[in-house]
């Protein structure tokens, strides 16, 4: 499956392996949504667990994006994952798994990319705005939006 | 049971039909309206009690005031009323209303003169303990024809209304 | 003026027939603290029988067995801070709670408790029941209206709405109980007492023809009466907004409809008259069903030994009663802090005592036993009433209105025209 | 038939109390970003829903459901937009209880991080705990004693039997009718006892540890929970006398709120509500952990994907569990309650996703370690969360106490859907 994979897209898989048993591809963001589609359609991964992001400030390249798919056919699972810079679009996937609208909404909240093409992309956990996404790691842990909390609430302090 | 301080009762609850009903043309709240009128039809009500009707009465109370107007309310409270519109109406109105007045101020004031000729004053002493029952032989007895025909009536309206609401059956 | 009180006890009638204004209001007086009472008692009574179905014990604290809590519960209502909604429509928001409080009291002028207790009889009582108790639901719309919130709205709509579909039904399950009054110069029961032909919606009349019969209409052309009386009771409870038609007061839907927006005595008005109205409605089903006033069995075990032995009953009862309450106070726990609520319990069990003892004084047992076996009924119906709300899950509104329209009112057609049938073969 | 459509208001309002005027800024403000609509996407959108051409005009009337109301199941808000009773489309407001719980995990070191896991379904504290657990334990590559899992499996199952119990109780007081509630608790109550017992806590347990179990069981605690199954087995068909045959039961629960299996996988709803809807899907099954392959159970199924075949789904559900937990009470096997794990854990760089079979449905841990002693990022794949999804699409063209009764079929806890 990878393979044939490999051969259609080429350099766009850039990595497929798997650690302690668990599979996972780092795909290429342009083509990301073809190969979910593909992975959907033809390798039966039907059911999207969830979508996540990771930060990696350091790094050029700052977030991981990770698809992790399971197939109730062949009862296996799969992650995809593409690296984005900060800033970059990902195409949404939300027209291959309707589950994708709140997910992708919630690493828009947390991490503040934005996925092209979601129908409602707005903040989902924290309130209309608030400034910064707290999952990011220049975000402190005690971080809070002060202006915000001072006018909505009306009071000094979350904290 | 003889009656007790009529005079004092009938001008009571005369006052309060009319104050009410002149409240219900007269409030700009659709609801307060419904409400006055609510008022007035359970003074008339009363006024039924006083003149030996009590089913016409109770029949004014059950039907009028605690059905038919439910259902107004609850149709001013579903349907949108735009308060605008409405005082527009009123203003333009203005002519046909004191026409309107002045006819019936005429019609009152012709009563009141031939008020003795046209309704002879007699008395009549209804039996209050049977009222009920010789409504119910005359309304199925002498009336029976057109009894059933105002029900055919009815019965015709509930389903134009019902095909008029309805967009599809 | 002593004569004027005094002669009204030799006349076999009500005090407003009799044209007695002394007794009439003392009588008025009586029936308002005698309801306020039961409503309390209600209270009370519907949260420990609810709880002992729940498997919990319900109010325990205020007083022995919690019996003091209702009246807590009142004193805190009525200390409670009154809010008015800002923007809410002051007038009718301030009526609304009073007409529902007036709807529910007045019905009670022409409850039969005996042939002589009630305020008064009408020649339209039924009707005047019927309409005046439907005069309440204008009140549940103000309130819903005037609030100008959401919640209430909705809750005022879905009662109006629900309250005008069951009087349908409830009016043909009357109509029908109404007609079996005419029935009886006719009847099997062969021979003619003096029927004319005519029923009557007069409510004492209504029991006397039951008396003259010599059944509770509930058996009257068996099933006919019981399946009418069946839709009575779902109308009744319908119109009462209790479970499992409670939904324009539905907690986990309308947070508390209708009255979301009342508090503190404005509220306890609504509680008021909710419970009245419960009471009421269950006095015209007694009244048209179950025999009124009339002691069970009244023609099977009759004879002077079996009138004497029931109507020592109730004063047997309120004896068992107080029985009952000092039962209680052996079992209460022998701790200093407990004392004052054993005496108290011990009080009260003395109380209904020495009320058992009272009945059992001839003249006052005579007066008093038509009373208590409408009480009686009446408080079975309301045990009833606790018993659907432990029982039952909510009705949607559409299957509300469905069982109103679709099978209860087609259900009172059939049976009245079968009624009226009967009544001519028969 | 909003209130300032009905007469005689001054200023128009959305809403009519003071507390949903506060709100309403800040739904005019979600609303108004709304960009263009796809008419077959899946969620959302107030703007959506053909209005009623009636020639009476009745226009949609917007209420907020929450997050103060009594069956939302916490601070869930639900904007609802009605045309009388039917309701057209809903909008979930959620994040009232947010409480960043993936931001402090990246603060904590792996074993701190184990009693806030706790936090998110407080209503099955020890399925959390269990999926946390077994997540570090794959990055780090070690596998807890046997007797340790059975343990595990007989708390699990305790935890699901009495996160059904406070489902079913509030579902049925949903639906209106009260004394389910008192029943399911007094029962769940047995439950809370036995966990206390065992690990001091009754609600947020924090009962496993890395590496297997801190407490070995205390003395009596087989005869404990063997005691309560006799106990609990037939209550469970008391609860089912109380509404299965109920007519009002069915009837306020047939139809209502269904949902196809192909709108369930796409929209990534797990657990009950899946297999409600015909999908024979259990992940104690398809990829069993803790010792769950040692044991016979079956995964109950539904046919219509409804309220009622939800109801039923759990109810059978925890027959099943009973049943589990009497295999693995026994043959619960001797032996040492945790495995060889070092002080300071720091495992290996590398990412790893655990999911386990909540009692709500795939609760999934995904785990990124770079090494050090504290967990670089932890992505929790909550049940809740992805459930609640479906709400708009199950409960389109259903009257108001649908969306009440759908709330509480979904069985979600805010704890979990907000974290």
């Amino acid at each position: 499956m990878l393979a044939k994979l490999k051969e259609q897209y080429g350099s766009g898989i850039r990595e497929t392996s798997t650690y302690l048993g668990q599979n996972y591809m780092i795909v290429e963001p342009s083509i990301v949504s073809e190969v979910l589609q593909i992975l959907r359609d033809e390798h039966d991964f039907d059911y999207c667990v969830d979508i996540t992001a990771v930060h990696y400030p350091q790094r050029e390249k700052q977030f991981d994006v990770l698809w992790i798919l399971y197939s109730f056919l062949c009862n296996e699972r799969i992650r995809v994952k593409i690296m984005i810079a900060d800033g970059e679009m990902v195409s949404s996937s939300d027209p291959i798994w309707p589950t994708a609208n709140w997910l992708e909404r919630e690493v828009f909240d947390m991490f503040g990319i934005r996925f092209e093409g979601h129908p409602d992309l707005k903040r989902i956990l924290l309130p209309e705005g608030w400034k910064g996404h707290p999952l990011r790691k220049d975000y402190g842990i005690i971080q809070q939006d002060q202006e915000w909390v001072q006018i909505n609430l009306g009071i000094e302090s979350g904290q | 049971m003889q009656p007790v301080a009529t005079t004092f009762f009938f001008y009571l609850l005369a006052g309060l039909t009319v104050a009410s009903g002149a409240a219900v043309i007269m409030r700009k709240n659709a609801i307060h309206s419904a409400l006055a009128l609510i008022v007035a039809l359970l003074g008339q009500a009363g006024l039924y009690l006083m003149l030996y009707a009590p089913f016409v009465a109770g029949v004014q109370i059950i039907l009028y005031a605690g059905g038919i107007m439910v259902l107004f309310l609850f149709v001013i409270m579903l349907v949108n009323i735009e308060r605008a519109q409405k005082e527009e109406q009123f203003n333009k109105q203005w002519l046909v209303g004191i026409v309107a007045a002045v006819a019936l101020g005429a019609l009152f004031v012709v009563v009141y003169i031939k008020g003795q000729a046209l309704f002879p004053a007699h008395t009549v002493q209804l039996p209050e303990e049977s009222n009920t029952q010789q409504i119910g032989v005359l309304l199925y007895g002498n009336y029976m024809f057109a009894f059933e025909i105002a029900s055919l009536l009815l019965l015709v309206a509930i389903i134009g209304a019902v095909v008029m609401a309805k967009k599809k059956i | 003026m002593l004569e004027y009180i005094t002669s009204y006890l030799n006349s076999n009638t009500t005090p407003g027939q009799a044209g007695n204004l002394f007794w009439a209001f003392v009588y008025i007086v009586l029936i308002f603290l005698g309801l306020s009472v039961a409503v309390i008692a209600m209270n009370w009574l519907e949260r420990k029988i609810l709880a002992h179905m729940q498997v919990r014990l319900g109010p325990m604290r205020v007083g022995p067995h919690g019996l003091l809590q209702p009246i807590a519960d009142a004193l805190k209502l009525l200390l409670k801070e009154d809010i008015m909604p800002e923007r809410a429509d002051k007038l009718v928001f301030w009526i609304a709670p009073l007409l529902v409080v007036m709807t529910a009291f007045t019905v009670f002028i022409v409850v039969p408790f005996g042939p002589t207790h009630a305020v008064t009889d009408m020649n339209i009582g039924i009707l005047f029941m019927l309409g005046v108790s439907s005069l309440s639901v204008l009140g549940i719309v103000m309130a819903g209206w005037a609030s100008n919130s959401h919640y209430p709205i909705m809750g005022a709509l879905r009662s109006s709405a629900q309250m005008v579909s069951y009087e349908i039904a409830m009016g043909l399950a009357v109509v029908s109980a109404v007609l079996m009054t005419s029935l009886h110069g006719l009847g099997t029961y062969g021979v003619a007492t003096g029927g004319s032909g005519t029923g009557t919606l007069s409510m004492i009349e209504i029991v006397k023809a039951q008396q003259e019969q010599q059944t509770w209409f509930l058996f009257k052309f068996f099933p006919l009466g019981l399946i009418a009386f069946f839709i009575f009771a779902v109308a009744m409870v319908a119109e009462t907004n209790r479970a499992p038609f409670d939904l324009p007061e539905a907690e986990s839907e309308l947070t508390a409809g209708f009255h979301t927006e009342y508090s503190g005595f404005r509220w306890s008005l609504f509680f008021l008259a909710e419970y009245s109205a419960m009471i009421a409605v269950s006095a015209i089903a007694v009244t048209l069903w179950v025999g009124g006033w009339m002691r069970p069995f009244p023609n099977w075990l009759s004879g002077d030994t079996w009138d004497l032995v029931f109507s020592l009953i109730p004063g047997v009862t309120f004896i068992l009663l107080g029985i009952f309450a000092f039962v209680g106070v052996r079992r209460m726990p022998k701790h200093p802090y407990f004392r004052i609520q054993t005496l108290g319990l011990a009080g009260f069990g003395a109380v209904l005592a020495l009320i058992g003892v009272l009945l059992f004084i001839p003249p006052i047992r005579d007066r008093i036993q038509d009373i208590y076996w409408f009480s009686a009924k009446v408080a079975f119906s309301m045990y009833m009433y606790i018993w659907y709300r432990g029982t039952f899950p909510r009705y949607r509104f559409d299957q509300l209105m469905k069982v109103g329209w679709k099978v209860l009112l087609p259900i009172g057609i059939g049976v009245l025209i079968l009624t009226a049938i009967m009544g001519v073969v028969l | 038939m909003g209130a300032d459509q009905l007469g005689h208001r001054e200023r128009p309002m959305t809403n009519g109390t003071k507390t949903d005027e506060m709100e309403t800024g800040q739904t005019k403000a979600s609303t108004a970003t709304h960009p263009e609509k796809d008419p077959a996407s899946y969620l959302s959108h107030l703007e959506l829903g053909e209005k009623d051409q009636t020639f009476l005009d009745s226009d949609e009337l917007i209420i907020n459901m929450g997050p103060q109301h009594p069956a939302t199941h916490g601070v869930l808000r639900v904007i609802l937009k009605l045309d009388g009773e039917k309701v057209l489309g809903t909008e979930c407001v959620i994040g009232y209880l947010h409480r960043g719980v993936e931001k402090i995990a990246e603060h904590r070191t792996y074993a701190m991080f184990n009693p806030y896991v706790d936090r998110m379904d407080y209503v099955a504290a020890v399925s959390n705990g269990l999926g946390y657990c077994e997540a570090v334990e794959t990055l780090l590559n070690v596998q807890a004693p046997p007797r340790a899992n059975y343990i595990r499996v007989i708390l699990t199952e305790l935890n699901r039997l009495a996160s059904h119990m406070l489902w079913l109780g509030t579902h049925a007081l949903d639906i209106g009718a009260i004394t389910p509630l008192f029943y399911t608790f007094r029962d769940r109550e047995e439950i809370l006892k036995i966990f206390e017992k065992y690990c001091g806590a009754r609600l947020t347990t924090h009962a496993f540890r890395i590496g297997g179990c801190l407490y070995e069981t205390y003395d009596g605690f087989e005869q404990d929970v063997v005691k309560f199954l006799n106990f609990v087995t037939p209550k469970i068909g008391e609860y089912e006398e109380l509404l299965t045959t109920n007519r009002i039961w069915v009837e306020r629960t047939k139809g209502v709120g269904k949902i196809s299996a192909e709108d369930c996988v796409a929209l990534g709803v797990t657990g009950p509500v899946l297999r409600a809807s015909g999908v024979k899907w259990d992940l104690r099954k398809a990829q069993p952990y803790a010792a769950y392959s040692d044991f016979e159970f079956e995964i109950p199924i539904g046919e219509n994907g409804d309220t009622y075949d939800r109801y039923l789904v759990r109810m059978q559900e925890m027959r099943q569990s009973l049943r589990i937990i009497r295999q693995a009470v026994g043959k619960i096997p001797e032996g040492p309650i945790m495995a060889k794990v070092p002080k300071v854990i720091k495992p290996p760089v590398g990412e790893i996703y655990h999911s386990i079979e909540a009692p709500k449905g795939e609760l999934g841990y995904f785990i990124v370690s770079d090494g050090s002693t504290q967990p670089y990022r932890v992505r929790v794949r909550p049940p809740s969360f992805v459930n609640l999804q479906a709400l708009d699409m199950m409960v389109r063209g259903q009257l108001v106490a649908d969306v009440i009764a759908v709330i509480g079929t979904l069985d979600i806890v805010l704890g979990e859907v907000d974290r």
